[in-house]
């Protein structure tokens, strides 16, 4: 019925996660800066690294998932939340101009908004998606994905253009 | 009321009917409960015990649109939204106003820029009274109320003729508001799967340099494919001021 | 001689129901009016002040702006049914007031089955209601119906219910005779003997006139307006009319019943033939008593007010029933 | 039972029944169908733009369906296409009802790629304003929440106490809902002579006038308890689940609060608790609000007695220019956790801005907790989620 939120010391319990991580799937590129537990994984052990977050480090809480479009590849940012004062960052870089993945909605059920927000925004595809649909914009209306770079809109406001 | 306009000029029938008639509406102005936005929240402060709206005999909200006799578009109009705003405004019987409330209602705002919003609710339904503000406070919007009941004033059912600028010019556009609209069926149906994402438009650049161009003013707009363009001529050509039917 | 020919039958009767037609029309304007000024001083506002004196022409200018609107009505409506339920909303409404006793002898039939009468007529009202949500075609006002004829046919249960007592004590089904019998001060009306029925009959009486907290046929934050959703100008108006006008009858019917309809609180206050003032004084407090809870109750749900009816309001009349009876034959000198 | 089920059962059996009574499942064999109904984007009690398919069986809900994006105003995109300061209004009308939270977070993830420091003073200012608006936010929820059970005047009595905070908000920002307040670096201006006793002087009011004019109104009515008790009950695991933030993951009893478990800007330095509340239904986020109302005014007591003197602006120069990297701002908003995560490419404008709005993950919780509900107890559940179209719509 209840649930337990993590207690005790923050940077011990960082470690332990980053410990956990590296354990289970190597992962070089990982550090502890601050708060944060930083995870570059690649994007078909993604959903392995979000199961063990969740189901062995208890990080519960799935804040949110940023796309960045680096013209030509995406970078996806996903945060994990434990509740108490430590952040997980899992960063990863996906190629190809429609790219494809796994989605996390079997273990992070609220990530069923932030995949179709994506697959909205940027038209990135979460293969097993329950109802991968478009969240904001019309679906036979607006066949662009808004936020793509290749998506200009006019007027671009710079520093320079002020004057 | 049919039987005003069998006279095909006013007399003392009609002018005196308009008095009573014209005092009667712009006294009894029902709002259509329809919060858009940001200035939804303004406009429940107008009705709200300080700026009490009530006092003009405005405040009865009414939640069906059958029952309204004016139309406060207080936000944000998307492109999505258009539609059944138009819709709500073709709902609500006449004689009806609309008020245009805050700078997106008026030209889209601080949203001008952006890929889903309406550049303004004239482009789709009529306006009477436009009141700028971002969001206007409850008195400008007691103030917009009130204009329009000076509006209403001078309002007549019957009325000499006066010359009218042509309804369609010598190209064949309408100059006037037309309000037949096609409704599309537009569901949110399942997303063609994995297989479908490659055949959605990658590059499309999005301008705005003066007017939009003309089938953007209509609702469910689809931006034009350059390629299309390219191959169909004249097809979609834009920034045409006065926009087409 | 030219006067009494007024009073002979066909005029007599024809002049009482136009004025009472004028009656019940200009209560339902003027019942607007109260419901947005109390609501307004309920609320920290002011209400309508601008239209005339302290805002009096108010219901005047929303008269003739609803005769000016243009009246919608869907393309998909069943016509006819969507345009008779207005008025089979309304005459229910207006014609209970015909046996209503104003004051010693302003009564337009005093029919001696004038109870049987009122319960008859008023459950046409939710036929009304039901013409009105099925003739739409809409979702919004089918569920509206729905919730209507479920509600009404329910509380007119413990309504009926609840005047037997007093038709027990009184032996009599003429509301003239009620009155008569609750002469000589305000310790004879039946409200004292029958508290129980006169709480149960306020508050079915609340549900009858789809008032908060029972107007969920109406239900505006739900359904938005339920079975009057697709109505414009004049039908809205004919509706609020009705709506209006039933409010002031079953307070009437309240009044007629339990306060003892025109008696004054006490002999010394008799006024004559202008008892009608007592009458109309009960009326006015009963009706504000609506608007205060309608301006204050948030609204109830389907079950819970199906449950409230059948489950509190039933069981109650019937052991006052009872006990009324059992009264009645153990002392029989009292009654 | 979704539609298509049934029909392919029908299928199954050779065609739609007759109306005999052939085997257990009497509704199918009477060739009963289920109301499909389509609830807003324009409707009374839709907290703005939102639009619900319903399948209702009788008034029973059998499947939710919100569909949002009626007020998409394209946010994010414009963000890209300006300059770092003049995002801030566009983040303005996010969460209309409680924008200066959503200033705050921006402009602390701008910070926090900037490495700026902010001087003592502004902090608090930030926090004070913060905590005004979450007031200014809460008790018309609460009105909102009653407006939609049918109880029209709560929420007259509510916008009264908005209107005062919101002449106090004119004195210090110069405007009454869209602030452009908390800037880059500190807050735009100083507070204005005699605003912190004007100030003292409203919190102490409100503190006297919550009792009467809200809780004791509102707490023991018969009615509103049961409209609300146990309804749009959820459990923890559930709420968690669902990635809820705010007042409907804290009445469930979880506790957690960004001001708390990921501290910033002044609230290091604040005594306040984190509400929570057991029962998980309607009636327990109510009380879950007011208690977060009564922990702001303590909270505006605590700055207000040590309000810290020196500037309020960070000299960061007229041009903001990042480096290239991440920025983060977390902030508690009036509906939960509003995290904006910048990415900055080193020129003027934002390559990236992300809005982790609340409300649009608090959304997800309809489409699972409706069904089985009565239709009229949408209401309340729209109640206890009390989204905000601006900020589930970007």
């Amino acid at each position: 019925m209840s649930v337990t939120l993590p207690e005790g010391d923050l940077q011990s319990r960082l470690e332990r996660y980053l410990k956990g991580f590296r354990n289970r799937h190597g992962l070089g590129e990982s550090a502890v800066e601050g708060n944060v537990v930083r995870l570059v994984v690649e994007p078909n052990i993604l959903p392995e690294v979000l199961a063990t977050a969740r189901d062995n480090l208890a990080v519960l809480h799935l804040s949110f998932i940023t796309v960045v479009d680096l013209e030509g590849s995406f970078e996806l940012t996903y945060e994990l939340l434990d509740m108490r004062g430590g952040i997980v960052r899992v960063k990863m870089r996906l190629e190809g101009e429609e790219p494809v993945i796994d989605t996390v909605t079997n273990i992070y059920p609220t990530a069923n908004f932030h995949e179709r927000e994506a697959y909205d925004m940027f038209g990135i595809a979460f293969r097993g998606h329950p109802d991968l649909r478009r969240l904001y914009m019309w679906q036979d209306h607006f066949d662009h994905h808004p936020l793509l770079k290749s998506f200009e809109i006019s007027t671009k406001r710079t520093f320079e253009g002020l004057r | 009321m049919g039987v005003m306009q069998r006279f095909n000029e006013p007399n003392i029938i009609t002018t005196s009917t308009d008095k009573l008639f014209n005092w009667a509406r712009k006294n009894s102005l029902w709002p259509l409960q329809f919060g858009l936005a940001c200035c939804a929240i303004e406009m429940m402060s107008t009705g709200m015990a300080h700026n009490d709206l009530d006092r003009f005999g405005a405040g009865f909200f009414t939640a069906s649109p059958r029952q309204a006799d004016v139309m406060i578009v207080s936000g944000t109009v998307s492109t999505k939204m258009a539609e059944r705003m138009t819709r709500l405004y073709e709902q609500m019987p006449e004689p009806k106003w609309v008020i245009a409330m805050g700078a997106c209602a008026i030209s889209g705002g601080p949203f001008l820029d952006g890929y889903s919003v309406l550049m303004g609710a004239d482009r789709v339904i009529p306006v009477d009274v436009y009141v700028p503000g971002c969001p206007p406070r409850p008195e400008a919007l007691i103030f917009g109320i009130m204009t329009l009941q000076k509006k209403i004033e001078r309002e007549s059912q019957v009325a000499y003729e006066r010359p009218r600028p042509a309804l369609v010019d010598e190209d064949g556009n309408f100059l006037e508001y037309l309000p037949e609209r096609e409704y599309t069926n537009i569901s949110e149906g399942k997303a063609p799967r994995l297989e479908g994402i490659g055949e959605l438009k990658r590059t499309h650049v999005f301008e705005r340099r003066g007017m939009p161009p003309a089938a953007m003013t209509d609702v469910g707009w689809i931006p034009s494919d350059p390629d299309n363009t390219q191959e169909d001529g004249a097809a979609e050509e834009p920034a045409d001021p006065r926009g087409t039917a | 001689m030219s006067l009494d020919i007024l009073n002979q039958e066909p005029f007599r009767f024809l002049i009482s129901f136009g004025a009472i037609l004028f009656l019940v029309l200009n209560l339902a304007a003027v019942l607007t009016m109260a419901e947005r000024k109390v609501s307004a001083y309920i609320q920290l506002r002011y209400g309508p002040n601008r239209v005339g004196p302290r805002g009096l022409l108010q219901p005047a200018a929303d008269v003739f702006k609803l005769f000016t609107k243009e009246n919608v009505s869907p393309s998909r409506a069943d016509l006819w049914v969507f345009l008779l339920a207005p008025i089979a909303m309304f005459i229910p409404a207006a014609a209970v007031w015909l046996v209503i006793p104003f004051a010693p002898g302003a009564v337009v039939a005093d029919l001696n089955i004038a109870i049987v009468f009122f319960i008859a007529i008023t459950s046409i009202g939710a036929l009304g209601v039901i013409m009105a949500g099925y003739g739409s075609r809409s979702n919004f006002s089918l569920l509206g119906a729905l919730r209507g004829a479920a509600q009404m046919i329910s509380y007119e249960v413990p309504l009926i219910l609840s005047l037997l007592g007093i038709v027990m004590l009184t032996g009599s089904l003429s509301l003239v005779d009620v009155v008569n019998a609750q002469a000589g001060g305000f310790w004879h009306w039946y409200f004292l003997p029958q508290l129980p029925m006169f709480v149960v009959f306020y508050i079915a009486g609340l549900a009858e006139a789809r008032r908060v907290p029972f107007d969920l046929p109406e239900g505006e934050s739900e359904i938005s307006g339920g079975f009057m959703v697709e109505y414009s100008g004049m039908t809205w108006a004919l509706i609020q009319a009705s709506e209006f006008a039933s409010m002031g009858l079953i307070s009437a019917i309240h009044v007629t019943l339990f306060l003892g309809g025109w008696q004054p609180p006490i002999d010394a206050l008799d006024l004559g033939s202008f008892n009608w003032i007592w009458f109309g004084l009960k009326t006015a407090l009963i009706i504000f008593t609506f608007q205060w809870i309608r301006w204050t109750m948030p609204r109830l749900r389907m079950d819970q007010l199906m449950d409230f009816g059948w489950k509190v309001l039933v069981p109650v009349c019937l052991i006052w029933l009872f006990v009324t009876a059992g009264a009645m034959l153990l002392l029989p000198s009292v009654f | 039972m979704l539609r298509e089920e049934r029909r392919a059962r029908e299928q199954n059996r050779g065609g739609r029944a007759s109306g005999r009574l052939a085997g257990p499942d009497v509704r199918d064999e009477f060739g009963l169908e289920t109301l499909e109904m389509n609830m807003g984007p324009q409707h009374p009690a839709m907290h703005g733009l939102l639009r619900l398919i319903l399948e209702l069986d009788g008034e029973t809900v059998v499947r939710c369906d919100p569909v949002m994006g009626y007020l998409h105003r394209s946010k994010e995109k414009i963000s890209e296409n300006r300059m770092y300061p003049s995002v801030v209004p566009i983040t303005d009308r996010i969460d209309y009802m409680n924008n200066i939270a959503m200033e705050y977070g921006y402009c602390m993830a701008v910070e926090d790629l900037l490495d700026a420091e902010i001087p003592p003073r502004a902090d608090a200012i930030r926090a004070l304003l913060n905590e005004l608006g979450r007031i200014m936010s809460h008790i018309p929820s609460i009105g909102f929440l009653l407006l939609e059970l049918g109880a029209f005047t709560p929420i007259l009595y509510a916008f009264r106490e908005r209107e005062r905070i919101q002449n106090m908000f004119e004195a210090i920002t110069g405007a009454r809902m869209m602030f452009h307040y908390i800037r880059i670096g500190g807050v735009k201006a100083d507070l204005p002579e005699g605003m912190p006793e004007q100030m003292w002087e409203y919190i102490e009011g409100l503190e006297k006038r919550l009792k009467p004019d809200f809780m004791d109104l509102i707490e023991g009515n018969e009615i509103f308890i049961a409209r609300t008790r146990g309804v749009g009950k959820m459990t923890q695991e559930k709420a968690i689940e669902m990635g809820l933030t705010g007042p409907p993951l804290r009445c469930t009893g979880v506790s957690y609060d960004v001001r708390r478990d990921y501290p910033y800007g002044w609230y290091k330095n604040l005594a306040f608790d984190v509400i929570t509340d057991e029962a998980g239904d309607v009636e327990a986020s109510y009380r879950v609000r007011i208690g977060e109302v009564q922990q702001s005014i303590r909270m505006i007591k605590q700055i207000l007695e040590n309000l810290p003197e020196g500037e309020v602006m960070a000299d960061l120069g007229r041009r903001i220019r990042p480096s290239e990297g991440d920025g983060f701002g977390r902030a508690e908003s009036a509906r939960g956790e509003y995290v904006v995560h910048v990415v900055s490419d080193g020129s003027d404008t934002p390559y990236r801005v992300r809005y982790r709005t609340p409300c649009t993950v608090n959304m997800q919780l309809l489409k699972e907790i409706v069904p089985g509900h009565y239709l009229p107890d949408i209401m309340p559940i729209m109640g206890l989620i009390d989204p905000v179209s601006g900020s589930w719509d970007k």
